[in-house]
């Protein structure tokens, strides 16, 4: 019987997946990625909670909504900066991002 | 449905759309100065506009965004905050290289999504309007691309606060899955004591952590200062902490007390490090607009005291102390961006014998530093008094204390560079142009600040009242 | 009619040098002439105005115990209703009229002593700044609202004696002045909270009430601890042992600079502040133990360091801190007329010492050591006749100002203990003999065939010789007119002459003069072999007793020591964490790297690692984690 | 589908197995075209999970907007940056280990949480695209009229850094 707690841990999993990518991917593109997974997560608990618990069910839905616009506006502003700093410094390392420091 | 609640956020989001409009009718290489003017004066209209408001109280979309003087106190402090910033910034945009009216565009954006922020009652609205703001800032920060500086600091805040809010959207789902609703009144009688409500919690104020800039959430800061253009790094040193505070404190107000849980240990865990880190990090550094990133991370501290004790002093506090914490910061940067103009660079040696070529400067810089300093009578004096004794009233006695004694220390940094202004000498003899809006935004701002602090009473006033309408 | 309006109009007084500050600083940077000449007609018509406020208070009955007060809400908050205002007794309005005396009189000398200075319009504007805090700090009417005021005199301490910024050792002056205090400053800062906690209120008036109250109710134990911290601010701004570091270097500031901070300013503030709070300290034996015992030993040890010094400033600081030692001596013995008796006198020949070192220095072109002045007296005969009044005044010859303020002083220690009768009376004779020893050698020293001196111009002398009027009848005119009927706490105190303590306190300061006239009179040089007798008292008097090295080595030791165990933590401990283990040793020999690497993803794991902490911390706190959700 | 059936447990554990493998080979792929295209199928499954949560108009938004349109901007920016040594265009960092710890810390917290709490699971509702469509336009006004700048931001946003881009170079 499949119930929340199921659905809770594999949101769990996908998170955990999205920050170990965040923390250790070198590409700009793959850590933005990193973040998608996250985000993602973060809905597949607010549409399992409003599916088997919440007393108010759609505005899980509506708020997961809200998340998925955002991160689709996320990913073209990101891409945007990925490509003008590849422009300026030829790289899309995050690690060789360090000319701001101490 | 009620529209004239949304009234100010839709002035300012319908003033944007106007210049993006007007930027399209206008030749393409003709300044955009005007187009700067029709913002302040727009915004300057809705201020005055906004001050009939005190005393409206209500809440709307079925409870999920309030209007009171608490949210209209923040939206004034965003408003103000914004027109100084907007009118130190003018010379700047006009030497952009491209886009120029896109940038009073996106910073009206970025000021609707604080003013969301204030009056936000549920965690979408909060959500939003976070995103808001921080998707403005994003690309304000990264606006100057051919300094690959400033998209580093762009794709930096990007990554981290992109990160930061999937943490706080994590924390925000437990919440929901504990509740099962989404407002701050559901919430406040839904959240019962659990684990998924520590790790929710938690979650949550590493989110706000994060905007405030608290220690360790605040490493952002210093390289988000640094690479971006100065007009930007002053908003976002005032307008993106004081939304921060302002969901925040909500949220403490009014959803997390009846938990049970012992928050105010977390605050003041993160309070302490906030002024430790800050006003320590502070002292070596040579570029002002990081050392003005670190003050601005003893800043977080010395406010987040204030929300120790759970009441309203503390609260009107916090609101007292943003405001004039607005003043200081758009005086230091107005200062710092004719500096940066003159000499090409923000380091306390390009800021040396300024008392020579530009007094009147130098003297605004001196008081806004030293009002944030604490030093009497400037208004951040008066403020510090407000959070530091609704902390002991609490019974925090120590985190005032650690306060006061780090307050002394940040003397010393914030007089190196007064020391430097009135006692170095300049690096170069080129005479000194400051171009009007900033001299006014400079001088504007410094008497704002003495003022503040001579005569604290209609401001501590104003913000008591508003402060009320949070604990009803 | 002028009386009225003055005590009406008395915060005018600070106002309008306030004013002329920021006009100088926002209009008249450009044109020195004017910035002078407005500089100098704020001041005099504050001066006109505290001298309607001294008439007032003869003429209208104002006393200790019935001020004038005038005061509006400043702040107020739930517990605390800060307000501000003027207040104006017999204490103050004596306060009033010797600072804007002084202070005018110091800005018409440096017209003249500043002439060439590149920033000579921005120098009237601080110092108008200066006094303008000094006057405010007089009038205020609680302890709020004198701090802020007490913090911004502190502040422009910091501009003056910085002042001539190319020189390293100025700057440094200016730190360590600064620094030194705003420990005091700390100090006071948290009695002023604690104060608040017990009373509820700051204000002077009511505090003179419910401490005595207090005390008889729950004991002095806690009070006293109060007013020790709210001591740590004289302690540090009125230069007294062991924060009394600052003051001599702060004479790298311009002459005027000095006579301001020495005579009327910056170091009487701390002896103002004891005063106003008088009723609290008063009420606290423990307290007021402490206070006289510093001030006498202060004033001795500073008096024998005085002995040996060759600058001239540098002698006349010192002196300055053992006169200061005095007036918390006389404080401390609970005698408020003696010490602000002297706070007067000595303002005035004080001012009048510096103002004529001012004077020689500017005609040798900052040739500072006494012993290569020698015989001044011919080229510059006004300014030696004018110090030589300063010098018997401050040695306290009859009838010169010092005798009476200082036989007070002797009186109203003899009354409460003869070791501080004995310590005061032996240092009165040091005072003497090195002020004698200063004046000897400088004047009447063998001419330098090096020097070419020459008499200063009348906007130096003028002012110089104003005070040499006041350094003789600032004694005997408030004696005989009856100060201590005014300027007192408690009984009026009827003045009087100790004819015992007076006459031995003149001998005492003649036997100081004939030991100087003895060693240096003459032109003669007999301290070679007196010195070579007493060799090592002699070389801890000139080092100063070795307190600044002594700093140097707990700088040195401890400080530095606790900043390699900070530095040892961030290397092994912060970085362990950030750059993992395998990359420790590489990171060594990068010092700056180390929490702001500036690496994105360290910043993120960081904050990661908060967020688990916060929520360890959480749930153990809440003990959920054995109670499985349950509180 | 409905719930509790043995269609919906395989369906679950086929999904959610689909999703895990797809997001581990986003993460641990030193390719980006392949974790580019990975990321789709992630998004797939997890479109797929909602269908067994019946949050049909959920699962179609998430293939729609994630799968096409945030995928295939993904790919775009892909292709922009990096036009060489595809196979080795996303190298792991020299933290692995911090990360590594960080993540699992964090996953343990969430874990404790999610098994720890007694979660009031209650009969459940099921959610259509009219309820959501009117919460939109009454509740959450505010928010989806502040969601709509935010959009115009960031397309204003990248317009001026892709034409600052060229601009410059």
């Amino acid at each position: 019987m499949i119930g929340l707690s199921h659905y809770l841990l594999v949101g769990a999993a996908l998170f955990g997946l999205g920050l170990f990518g965040l923390l250790t991917k070198r590409n700009l593109i793959a850590v933005l990625m990193s973040i998608e997974l996250m985000l993602n997560s973060v809905n597949i608990n607010l549409v399992a909670f409003s599916r088997f618990s919440a007393t108010d069910a759609a505005a899980g839905q509506v708020f997961s909504l809200f998340i998925i616009a955002v991160a689709a506006a996320e990913v073209a502003v990101g891409l945007a900066l990925a490509y003008a700093i590849y422009r300026g410094r030829d790289t899309v390392s995050v690690d060789e991002m360090n000319w701001l420091k101490w | 449905m009620n529209f004239d609640a949304l009234m100010l956020e839709m002035a300012v989001a319908l003033l944007a759309l106007l210049i993006l409009v007007a930027d399209l009718l206008m030749e393409p290489g003709q300044s955009r100065r005007k187009l700067g003017y029709l913002a302040i004066a727009g915004l300057t209209g809705l201020l005055l506009v906004s001050l009939g408001r005190y005393g409206m109280q209500g809440a709307f979309f079925n409870g999920l965004f309030l209007q009171d003087d608490y949210a209209l106190f923040f939206k004034q402090t965003f408003l103000i905050g914004a027109i100084l910033v907007c009118l130190f910034s003018l010379d700047t945009v006009d030497n952009l290289p491209h886009s120029r009216a896109e940038f009073y565009v996106l910073l009206l954006f970025a000021v609707v999504g604080m003013m969301i922020l204030a009056s936000a009652n549920d965690l979408i609205t909060l959500y939003v309007g976070i995103e808001l703001m921080t998707f403005s800032f994003f690309i304000l920060v990264g606006y100057v691309l051919c300094e690959t500086k400033s998209t580093e600091a762009a794709i930096k805040y990007l990554v981290l606060a992109s990160a930061a809010s999937a943490v706080m959207l994590y924390g925000m789902s437990l919440l929901f899955g504990i509740a099962g609703q989404l407002s701050y009144n559901a919430l406040a009688k839904g959240l019962t004591a659990s684990p998924a409500l520590i790790v929710g919690g938690v979650m949550v104020l590493s989110g706000f952590a994060f905007k405030i800039a608290a220690p360790p959430f605040h490493m952002w800061a210093p390289d988000v200062y640094e690479g971006a253009p100065i007009p930007v790094t002053a908003l976002l040193a005032m307008g993106s902490k004081a939304a921060g505070f302002a969901a925040m404190v909500r949220i403490f107000a009014e959803v997390f007390p009846g938990t049970g849980y012992p928050w105010p240990l977390l605050l003041l865990l993160l309070s302490g490090a906030a002024m430790l880190v800050g006003n320590l990090a502070a002292i070596p550094q040579t570029n002002l607009k990081r050392m003005l990133a670190y003050s601005s991370v003893a800043q977080a501290g010395y406010l987040l005291t204030g929300m120790l004790s759970g009441g309203f002093a503390g609260v009107k506090g916090v609101l007292f102390y943003l405001m004039i914490y607005v003043f200081a910061n758009v005086g230091a940067f107005a200062v710092l961006t004719a500096v940066s103009r003159h000499r090409n660079g923000e380091t306390i040696g390009d800021i040396a014998g300024l008392s020579r070529k530009a007094p009147v400067l130098a003297v605004v810089m001196t008081v806004s530093l030293l009002s944030m300093a604490g030093i009497p009578p400037l208004a951040g004096f008066v403020g510090k008094f407000f959070l530091f004794s609704s902390a002991i009233d609490a019974g925090y006695l120590w985190i005032a204390v650690l306060g006061f004694v780090l307050s002394m220390v940040s003397v010393y940094y914030y007089l190196n560079v007064v020391k430097s202004m009135y006692l170095g000498a300049p690096a170069d003899d080129r005479p000194f142009e400051i171009a009007m809006p900033v001299r006014v935004t400079a001088v504007f701002a410094m008497a704002a600040t003495l003022a503040m602090g001579v005569y604290p009473g209609p401001l501590s006033q104003l913000a008591e009242t508003a402060a009320k309408t949070v604990f009803k | 009619m002028w009386a009225d309006f003055s005590l009406h109009h008395a915060w005018l007084i600070p106002l309008l040098p306030a004013l002329a500050f920021a006009i100088i600083s926002f209009f008249l940077l450009r044109s020195p002439w004017l910035a002078a000449r407005l500089a100098i007609a704020a001041m005099g018509t504050a001066f006109l105005i505290a001298l309607g406020v001294v008439w007032a208070v003869g003429s209208k009955g104002i006393t200790v115990e019935a001020p004038f007060v005038m005061k509006t809400v400043w702040f107020s908050m739930p517990g605390l209703v800060a307000s501000m205002g003027v207040l104006v007794d017999p204490i103050a309005a004596m306060m009033l009229f010797v600072v804007s005396l002084i202070s005018l009189l110091v800005l018409i000398y440096s017209t003249g002593y500043m002439t060439g200075d590149p920033g000579y319009a921005r120098f009237f504007a601080f110092m108008s700044l200066f006094a303008a805090s000094m006057l405010a700090m007089v009038i205020a009417t609680n302890f709020l609202q004198m701090f802020v005021f007490w913090e911004l005199v502190g502040l422009c301490s910091y501009l003056l004696i910085g002042w001539y910024f190319f020189k390293i050792s100025a700057r440094e002056a200016a730190k360590k002045a600064f620094m030194t205090t705003r420990i005091g400053d700390f100090g006071i800062l948290l009695g002023i909270l604690f104060l608040q906690i017990a009373f509820g209120t700051l204000d002077f008036g009511e505090l003179a009430v419910k401490v005595p109250a207090y005390v008889q109710q729950n004991g002095v134990a806690l009070l006293t601890c109060v007013a020790l911290l709210l001591f740590a601010g004289p302690i540090a701004k009125s230069g007294q042992f062991p924060l009394h570091v600052w003051l001599p270097d702060a004479m790298e500031g311009p002459t005027p600079v000095s006579a301001l901070i020495h005579a009327a300013t910056m170091v009487v503030a701390g002896v103002y502040l004891v005063a106003r709070a008088f009723a609290i300290f008063s009420v606290l034996p423990g307290a007021m133990t402490v206070i006289a015992w510093l001030g006498c030993f202060t004033a001795l040890f500073a008096a024998a360091i005085a002995l040996t010094q060759r600058e001239i400033k540098r002698i006349l600081a010192f002196s300055t801190i053992s006169q200061l030692g005095y007036m918390m001596l006389a404080l401390g013995v609970g005698s408020l007329t003696a010490s602000m008796f002297h706070l007067m006198t000595h303002a005035f020949f004080k001012a009048l010492l510096f103002l004529g070192a001012g004077s020689i220095l500017h005609a040798l072109h900052d040739k500072a050591d006494i012993f290569e002045m020698g015989g001044l007296r011919k080229s510059m005969p006004a300014t030696c006749a004018m110090m030589g009044i300063a010098v018997l005044a401050i040695a306290g010859i009859p009838p010169f100002a010092g005798f009476f303020s200082k036989d007070e002083i002797l009186v109203a220690a003899a009354h409460v203990s003869t070791p501080l009768y004995i310590g005061a009376s032996f240092t009165a004779f040091l005072t003497a003999f090195y002020m004698a020893r200063l004046f000897l050698v400088a004047f009447f020293g063998e001419e330098n065939p090096h020097n070419h001196a020459h008499e200063s111009g009348l906007a130096m002398l003028a002012p110089m010789g104003v005070l040499a009027v006041f350094s003789i009848i600032a004694g005997i005119v408030p004696f005989t007119m009856g100060f201590g009927d005014w300027v007192r706490f408690g009984p009026a105190h009827h003045a009087g002459i100790d004819w015992g303590i007076a006459s031995a306190s003149t001998l005492i300061a003649l036997a100081g003069f004939g030991l100087a006239w003895a060693i240096y009179g003459n032109g003669a040089r007999r301290s070679d072999a007196i010195v070579k007798q007493v060799g090592v008292l002699y070389s801890l008097s000139l080092n100063k007793f070795y307190i600044d090295e002594i700093y140097q080595w707990f700088n040195r030791n401890i400080v530095t020591g606790l900043a390699r165990v900070l530095y040892w933590v961030d290397l092994n401990v912060v970085d362990g964490i950030v750059d993992g283990a395998a990359q420790k040793s590489g990171a060594v020999g990068n010092i700056l790297r180390r929490f702001q690497t500036g690496q994105t993803q360290h910043y993120a794991a960081l904050m990661l690692m908060a967020t688990v902490m916060m929520t360890l911390i959480l749930a153990i706190t809440a003990g959920a984690v054995a109670g499985g959700g349950k509180i | 589908m409905e719930n509790g059936g043995l269609m919906h447990t395989l369906a679950f554990f086929l999904l959610s197995g689909i999703t895990l493998a797809a997001a581990m080979g986003v993460v641990f792929k030193r390719n980006l075209v392949h974790s580019a295209f990975l990321l789709s199928v992630t998004f797939l499954g997890v479109a797929g999970l909602y269908m067994t949560l019946q949050a049909e108009f959920m699962a179609a938004v998430q293939a729609l907007v994630y799968s096409g349109a945030v995928a295939v901007l993904v790919v775009i920016g892909v292709m922009l940056t990096h036009r060489q040594q595809m196979s080795r265009s996303n190298p792991p960092n020299k933290m692995l280990l911090v990360g590594a710890l960080a993540a699992l810390s964090v996953v343990g917290a969430i874990v404790w949480a999610i098994l720890a709490t007694p979660w009031k699971v209650g009969k459940g509702s099921v959610v259509t695209a009219g309820d959501i469509g009117r919460r939109f336009l009454t509740d959450f006004a505010p928010p989806f009229e502040a969601v709509a700048l935010l959009l115009l931001a960031a397309l204003i946003g990248a317009v001026v850094l892709f034409k600052g881009g060229k601009a410059q170079s």
